[in-house]
């Protein structure tokens, strides 16, 4: 947490790629090209990548395409993946209708 | 469409099932066994895809088949983005293709 | 690294963006200096995507009037960048006389500045979005409100900012402000000092403590609010929506997904364990609150959850402009859970203010020392 | 607020066993999974076990699960299923998805055994239908009695990749091709003998060019990589498939953990986003504790051994226990996990490429490259040795902790010794007594027993069988060579079920002596 980024540094301008159209995020239908193209602009977290593409803010909220991405990130910024803070983990951890969510159990009742 | 399921495991021997029920896949009746996965009935009955996506209209169907990756999502009794691979089949459910989230397809 | 700046701008949020954007259009050179990893990490990506005018204080009407008729229409075009910005209306709902009260006089004030809000019955609010209960029997209506993708936003200004040559550092957590032969001037954290000419104080609830450095001390306290975002569900409606109650707001994104906010009653008291973690109570509290107004969306299923640490002021209005006593520094902050709907406006107008030391519209009563004691 | 002394997530090998060690201590137990069946991933593992007994080596994965869902039982753990948890909150608050309402519950303590995801790869075509991951056709063949598809590329060839491939095979489909962008079999040499002699090619250092079909998968197409990872061209290869099984690699599940507050780190050694803990579980936050896949990618003996850590510890945090007992039971505990950790697959080998045995001798090119060790590497390990009549043959070439067969032969015909990790050998002078306890008992398939010359021109081997339809005595097929090709002609002599063997079938086939030390397989014509 809190290292200091001067997100002027040069990274290199952004050269397409064959493989630039290979879908990523299998939910919000992101492609390699458009994480690419986002940390040129100045995406340089996972966090930000999600903010600005939606990458990993589907139904599956990343399940799947967390790791992909980091690996696509932190090659295109030239750090090792494990320097990338992945996202925050947040409630609830599997889709949960709004009518569950809100019908909360007595507290005695215990399960079976 | 010959049925994949598995009539007797070496390991495993036959498989307990729940009572064999029909349901509606797209208008058309189908059969399943209560209580395994819609997923595992469709896929019983040799249906591969399972919706189409928003942005591109591409297919998609069975991934992880645990709840995680949400590919295999239908529109259920109505209701769009129901997991078929942990929902358990009931008699007379109502399976359709999601296009989207809604089950009309697209134009 | 670039350490020299005319303009160091403390926060990189959608103000301290917004503001930067249109200082580098104006041809100034600025830093932005971040304390967390991520650009636009407090409110600006925790918010509900208002753009609202109606229900506002009166004092900071024209300013996001002034937005909404000049900057909103444009903005996905300027920042190159879809912000999904809906204007097509703001419902506040009502359920009974208290409620109508409430929203009536708020009406009444809205309308004393010029602004088109208007009261309207329950079947009118139907005929507006046919998904809402029979339980509404009265909203405010004002139809040049709307919506718009705060994430988007806040990262389209910051993108566009960069492209302009703004110098944008994350993780640099300000700890104290100098000011040097009078004039504003060091910029402390624990790694590095800056240096401007100008600058502005856009911490969010932060700022109080960063301002205390130079002796300026803005009423404001925390109060942590939760939202939740739905998956994509079918098109309904396209309006902003909120309550006299205040139980829940949010609209429909471009995305297919809900975005609401709402609260418990408990948000002053909650507490963190340094993830801005949400309450246990409050997401199925915000269920409870919309599914008595959207019976249709019971089965929409929740996919995350999040909370975000709101400035309060003390009279729910934010404080913008210049700090006069010291000179160069300006602030804007305290905008008590409504900043992203106004943060164009803001970011355009204190742009000029410290460009050329003056506002098409006047912030004279945002001024940070108007909070006086009750007698 | 119900409260119990230790709120456990996840009812796979390392929960279930932590739930076990904490209720017999007194601790008021409950453990959550959103599964409709407990055990983890234990149910759909149907092979048996590596390790030795303190592991439970040789039970199948499935019926360990039964055993420590009895087990639980019997320690008064009240395990509930169907049970998503939605949140691990502030103050060890765990909020629980069950039926149609959500529930709050808090723990004193709380152990998150939420075990692992699989990885995937990306290549043109990979979200059709028909790609799906190796877990994916795990479920569905192994839970819900449906077959994934017909003919099935395998991507991947660590140990997921090669046990999935078998029982897929086991299930009756046709796994056209094993494929590894690695230059070398990840897995256990014995895991890719068993599928490599059943006709399975393997291509390693090829990855897939791309998933063909318009509406799902209709074929695929692989080529060769160089050592950057970059297709070398004139290499493709076709094949037709309705499925292709990604199997490369898990990451931890651990997202309930950082939304706790735990610290973590990124470990690429335990397989990604993990939480800084000790060896015994222990995380940042007191009170919250980690067992199994979660904290670092293993296996599931490992975890169980993990998760038994866990509830001891968690025991002794609430006051059940004292810090000496637990101190001792640690030891204990360690040295079995320690045992678990040797042998050239150890997590500290991960990535290594070994060369030679722990005895110095060659490891198999073959079987590294191919999946099978050649007739001519392999006379060169202990427990490959000739003599008149019936003798066990064991080709059991890597060091993998696991030490069944030594138990399993009452003549001591074979031994480990000490070292659970040593090759096993044919002990001098011991007599045979043709029983096939040991080809029954050896988790990895790799013992036959060998008649190599019966007076007449041939020879019998028999091998474990585990495949549908078992043929029967006089059926005439061919035997296959440990790389899965025909080598000669062969009769099924004789085909033994009992019990003891465990569902693992002992079929003779005669073939011409000449094959003795060739034919490991046999197919019916």
């Amino acid at each position: 947490m809190n290292t200091v980024n001067d997100r002027s540094r040069d990274i290199g301008p952004f050269v397409p790629q064959p493989d630039d159209d290979m879908l990523i995020c299998r939910c919000e239908e992101v492609t390699k090209g458009e994480i690419r193209q986002a940390v040129h602009d100045g995406m340089w977290t996972i966090t930000e990548i999600r903010r600005y593409l939606r990458t990993g803010m589907g139904l599956c909220q990343g399940q799947t395409c967390s790791k992909l991405v980091k690996g696509i990130v932190a090659r295109e910024l030239g750090v090792s993946p494990t320097e990338l803070e992945p996202a925050t983990s947040r409630v609830p951890m599997r889709p949960i209708e709004m009518r569950i969510f809100a019908n909360e159990a007595a507290d005695e009742k215990e399960g079976e | 469409m010959e049925s994949t399921r598995i009539k007797e495991h070496p390991i495993l021997g036959e498989q307990e099932k729940g009572e064999l029920v029909t349901f509606m896949f797209d208008g058309k009746e189908v059969t399943g066994y209560a209580g395994e996965p819609i997923a595992a009935a469709l896929k019983a009955s040799g249906l591969m895809v399972h919706r189409y996506t928003a942005k591109e209209h591409k297919p998609r169907g069975i991934f992880c088949a645990i709840g995680r990756c949400t590919d295999c999502v239908m529109v259920v009794d109505g209701v769009p983005n129901v997991r078929t691979c942990i929902t358990p089949l009931k008699a007379g459910m109502d399976v359709k293709t999601q296009y989207g989230v809604s089950d009309k397809p697209f134009e | 690294m670039k350490m020299n700046a005319e303009v160091v701008i403390i926060g990189g949020g959608i103000i301290g963006c917004a503001t930067a954007y249109y200082l580098a259009k104006m041809g100034r050179d600025v830093i932005v200096l971040e304390g967390s990893d991520h650009i636009g990490n407090g409110g600006s990506s925790r918010n509900g995507g208002g753009v609202r005018q109606s229900g506002r204080d009166v004092r900071e009407l024209p300013l996001v009037m002034y937005g909404i008729k000049n900057l909103w229409p444009t903005l996905s075009e300027e920042l190159e960048v879809d912000c999904e910005y809906h204007q097509d209306g703001n419902l506040r709902l009502g359920k009974n006389e208290k409620h109508k009260e409430i929203l009536t006089k708020l009406a009444d004030n809205a309308r004393s500045v010029g602004l088109d809000v208007r009261m309207i019955d329950g079947n009118e609010v139907r005929a507006i979005n046919p998904y809402l209960s029979n339980e509404v029997t009265c909203a405010s209506w004002c139809p040049t409100d709307g919506h718009a993708n705060p994430l988007t936003t806040t990262l389209g200004y910051y993108k566009m900012a960069r492209r302009l040559g703004v110098t944008f550092i994350t993780g640099e957590s300000v700890s104290e402000l100098r000011v040097i032969k009078g004039r504003i001037r060091k910029v402390i954290t624990p790694n590095n000092i800056y240096e401007g000419e100008n600058v502005l104080v856009a911490a969010g609830l932060d700022s109080r403590e960063i301002l205390t450095s130079v002796g300026i001390d803005i009423p404001m306290t925390n109060s942590l609010l939760e939202c939740l975002v739905t998956e994509a569900q079918p098109h309904m409606f396209d309006q902003m929506l909120g309550t006299a109650e205040a139980d829940f707001y949010g609209h429909q994104t471009k995305h297919g997904s809900f975005v609401f906010g709402g609260s418990s009653g408990l948000e002053r008291y909650n507490k963190d364990n340094g993830m801005v973690s949400n309450s246990s109570k409050t997401a199925p509290c915000i269920c409870r609150g919309i599914m008595k107004y959207f019976p249709d969306l019971a089965n929409a299923k929740i996919v995350r959850t999040w909370a975000g640490w709101m400035d309060a002021s003390s009279d729910g209005v934010p404080s913008i402009g210049k700090v006069d006593e010291v000179p160069g520094l300006f602030v804007a902050c305290a905008f008590n859970g409504h900043g992203f709907g106004i943060a164009p406006a803001v970011g355009d107008q204190l742009a000029k203010l410290i460009s050329t030391g003056s506002t098409d519209i006047s912030l004279e009563e945002l001024r940070y020392d108007r909070y006086k004691a009750k007698i | 607020m119900t409260r119990y002394d230790l709120i456990i997530v996840g009812a796979g090998p390392s929960g279930l066993s932590a739930a076990i060690e904490a209720a017999k201590k007194g601790l008021s137990v409950i453990v959550f999974d959103e599964n409709e069946k407990p055990g983890g991933q234990l149910f759909k593992q149907i092979h048996k076990f590596f390790g030795s007994k303190e592991h439970r080596a040789k039970v199948r994965g499935f019926v360990i699960g039964r055993q420590l869902l009895d087990e639980a039982d019997e320690a008064g753990v009240k395990v509930v299923l169907n049970a998503t948890v939605i949140g691990l909150y502030q103050d060890k608050e765990v909020v629980v998805k069950i039926g149609e309402e959500v529930r709050h519950y808090k723990g004193n303590a709380v152990v998150i055994a939420t075990g692992a995801a699989e990885n995937m790869v990306t290549f043109p075509g990979w979200t059709l239908p028909g790609v799906i991951g190796a877990g994916a056709a795990q479920t569905m063949m192994n839970l819900h009695g449906v077959l994934p598809g017909k003919k099935v590329l395998m991507l991947g060839s660590g140990n997921v990749g090669l046990v999935v491939s078998f029982q897929l095979e086991q299930c009756g489909c046709e796994v056209v091709a094993l494929v590894d962008a690695a230059p070398r079999v990840g897995g256990y040499g014995v895991h890719a003998a068993k599928v490599a002699r059943t006709g399975v090619p393997f291509y390693l250092s090829h990855t897939i060019v791309k998933a063909e079909g318009e509406e799902y998968v209709t074929g695929v197409t692989i080529a060769e990589v160089d050592g950057s990872f970059k297709f070398i061209p004139g290499t493709e290869k076709h094949f037709d498939v309705d499925t292709i099984c990604l199997a490369v690699g898990l990451s931890p599940m651990s997202q309930l953990l950082k939304m706790a507050g735990c610290k973590m780190e990124d470990n690429p050694k335990r397989g990604g986003q993990v939480p800084i803990c000790d060896e015994h579980g222990r995380t940042s936050i007191p009170g919250i504790l980690v067992a199994g896949d979660v904290s670092g990618i293993e296996e599931a003996s490992s975890a169980m051994i993990e998760g038994r850590m866990a509830g001891l510890v968690a025991a002794e945090y609430l006051g059940y226990m004292e810090k000496e007992e637990l101190d001792t039971a640690l030891v204990s505990l360690d040295s079995a996990l320690d045992g678990l950790r040797q042998g050239m697959f150890a997590p500290k080998n991960r990535g290594k490429l070994v060369e030679k045995t722990e005895e110095g001798i060659d490891i198999s090119k073959s079987l590294l490259k191919n999946g099978y060790v050649s007739d001519d590497e392999i006379e060169r390990y202990p427990g490959v040795t000739h003599k008149k009549g019936v003798h066990p043959v064991i080709e059991c070439t890597q060091n993998i902790p696991c030490n069944p067969c030594q138990d399993a032969c009452k003549k001591g015909c074979i031994s480990i010794g000490d070292n659970i990790t040593s090759l096993p050998i044919v002990v001098d002078g011991s007599e045979c007594i043709n029983c096939g306890m040991c080809v029954a008992n050896c988790s990895g398939q790799a013992i036959f027993l060998v008649d190599e010359d019966c007076g007449d021109g041939t020879a019998t081997v028999t091998l474990p069988y585990e495949f549908l339809p078992l043929p029967e005595v006089g059926t005439k097929g061919k035997g296959l060579g440990r790389d899965g090709k025909v080598v000669c002609d062969a009769e099924v002599v004789e085909v033994k079920s009992l019990k003891a063997f465990d569902k693992t079938n002992l079929l003779t086939m005669r073939v011409p002596k000449e094959y003795a030390m060739k034919a490991r397989f046999f197919k019916a014509v």
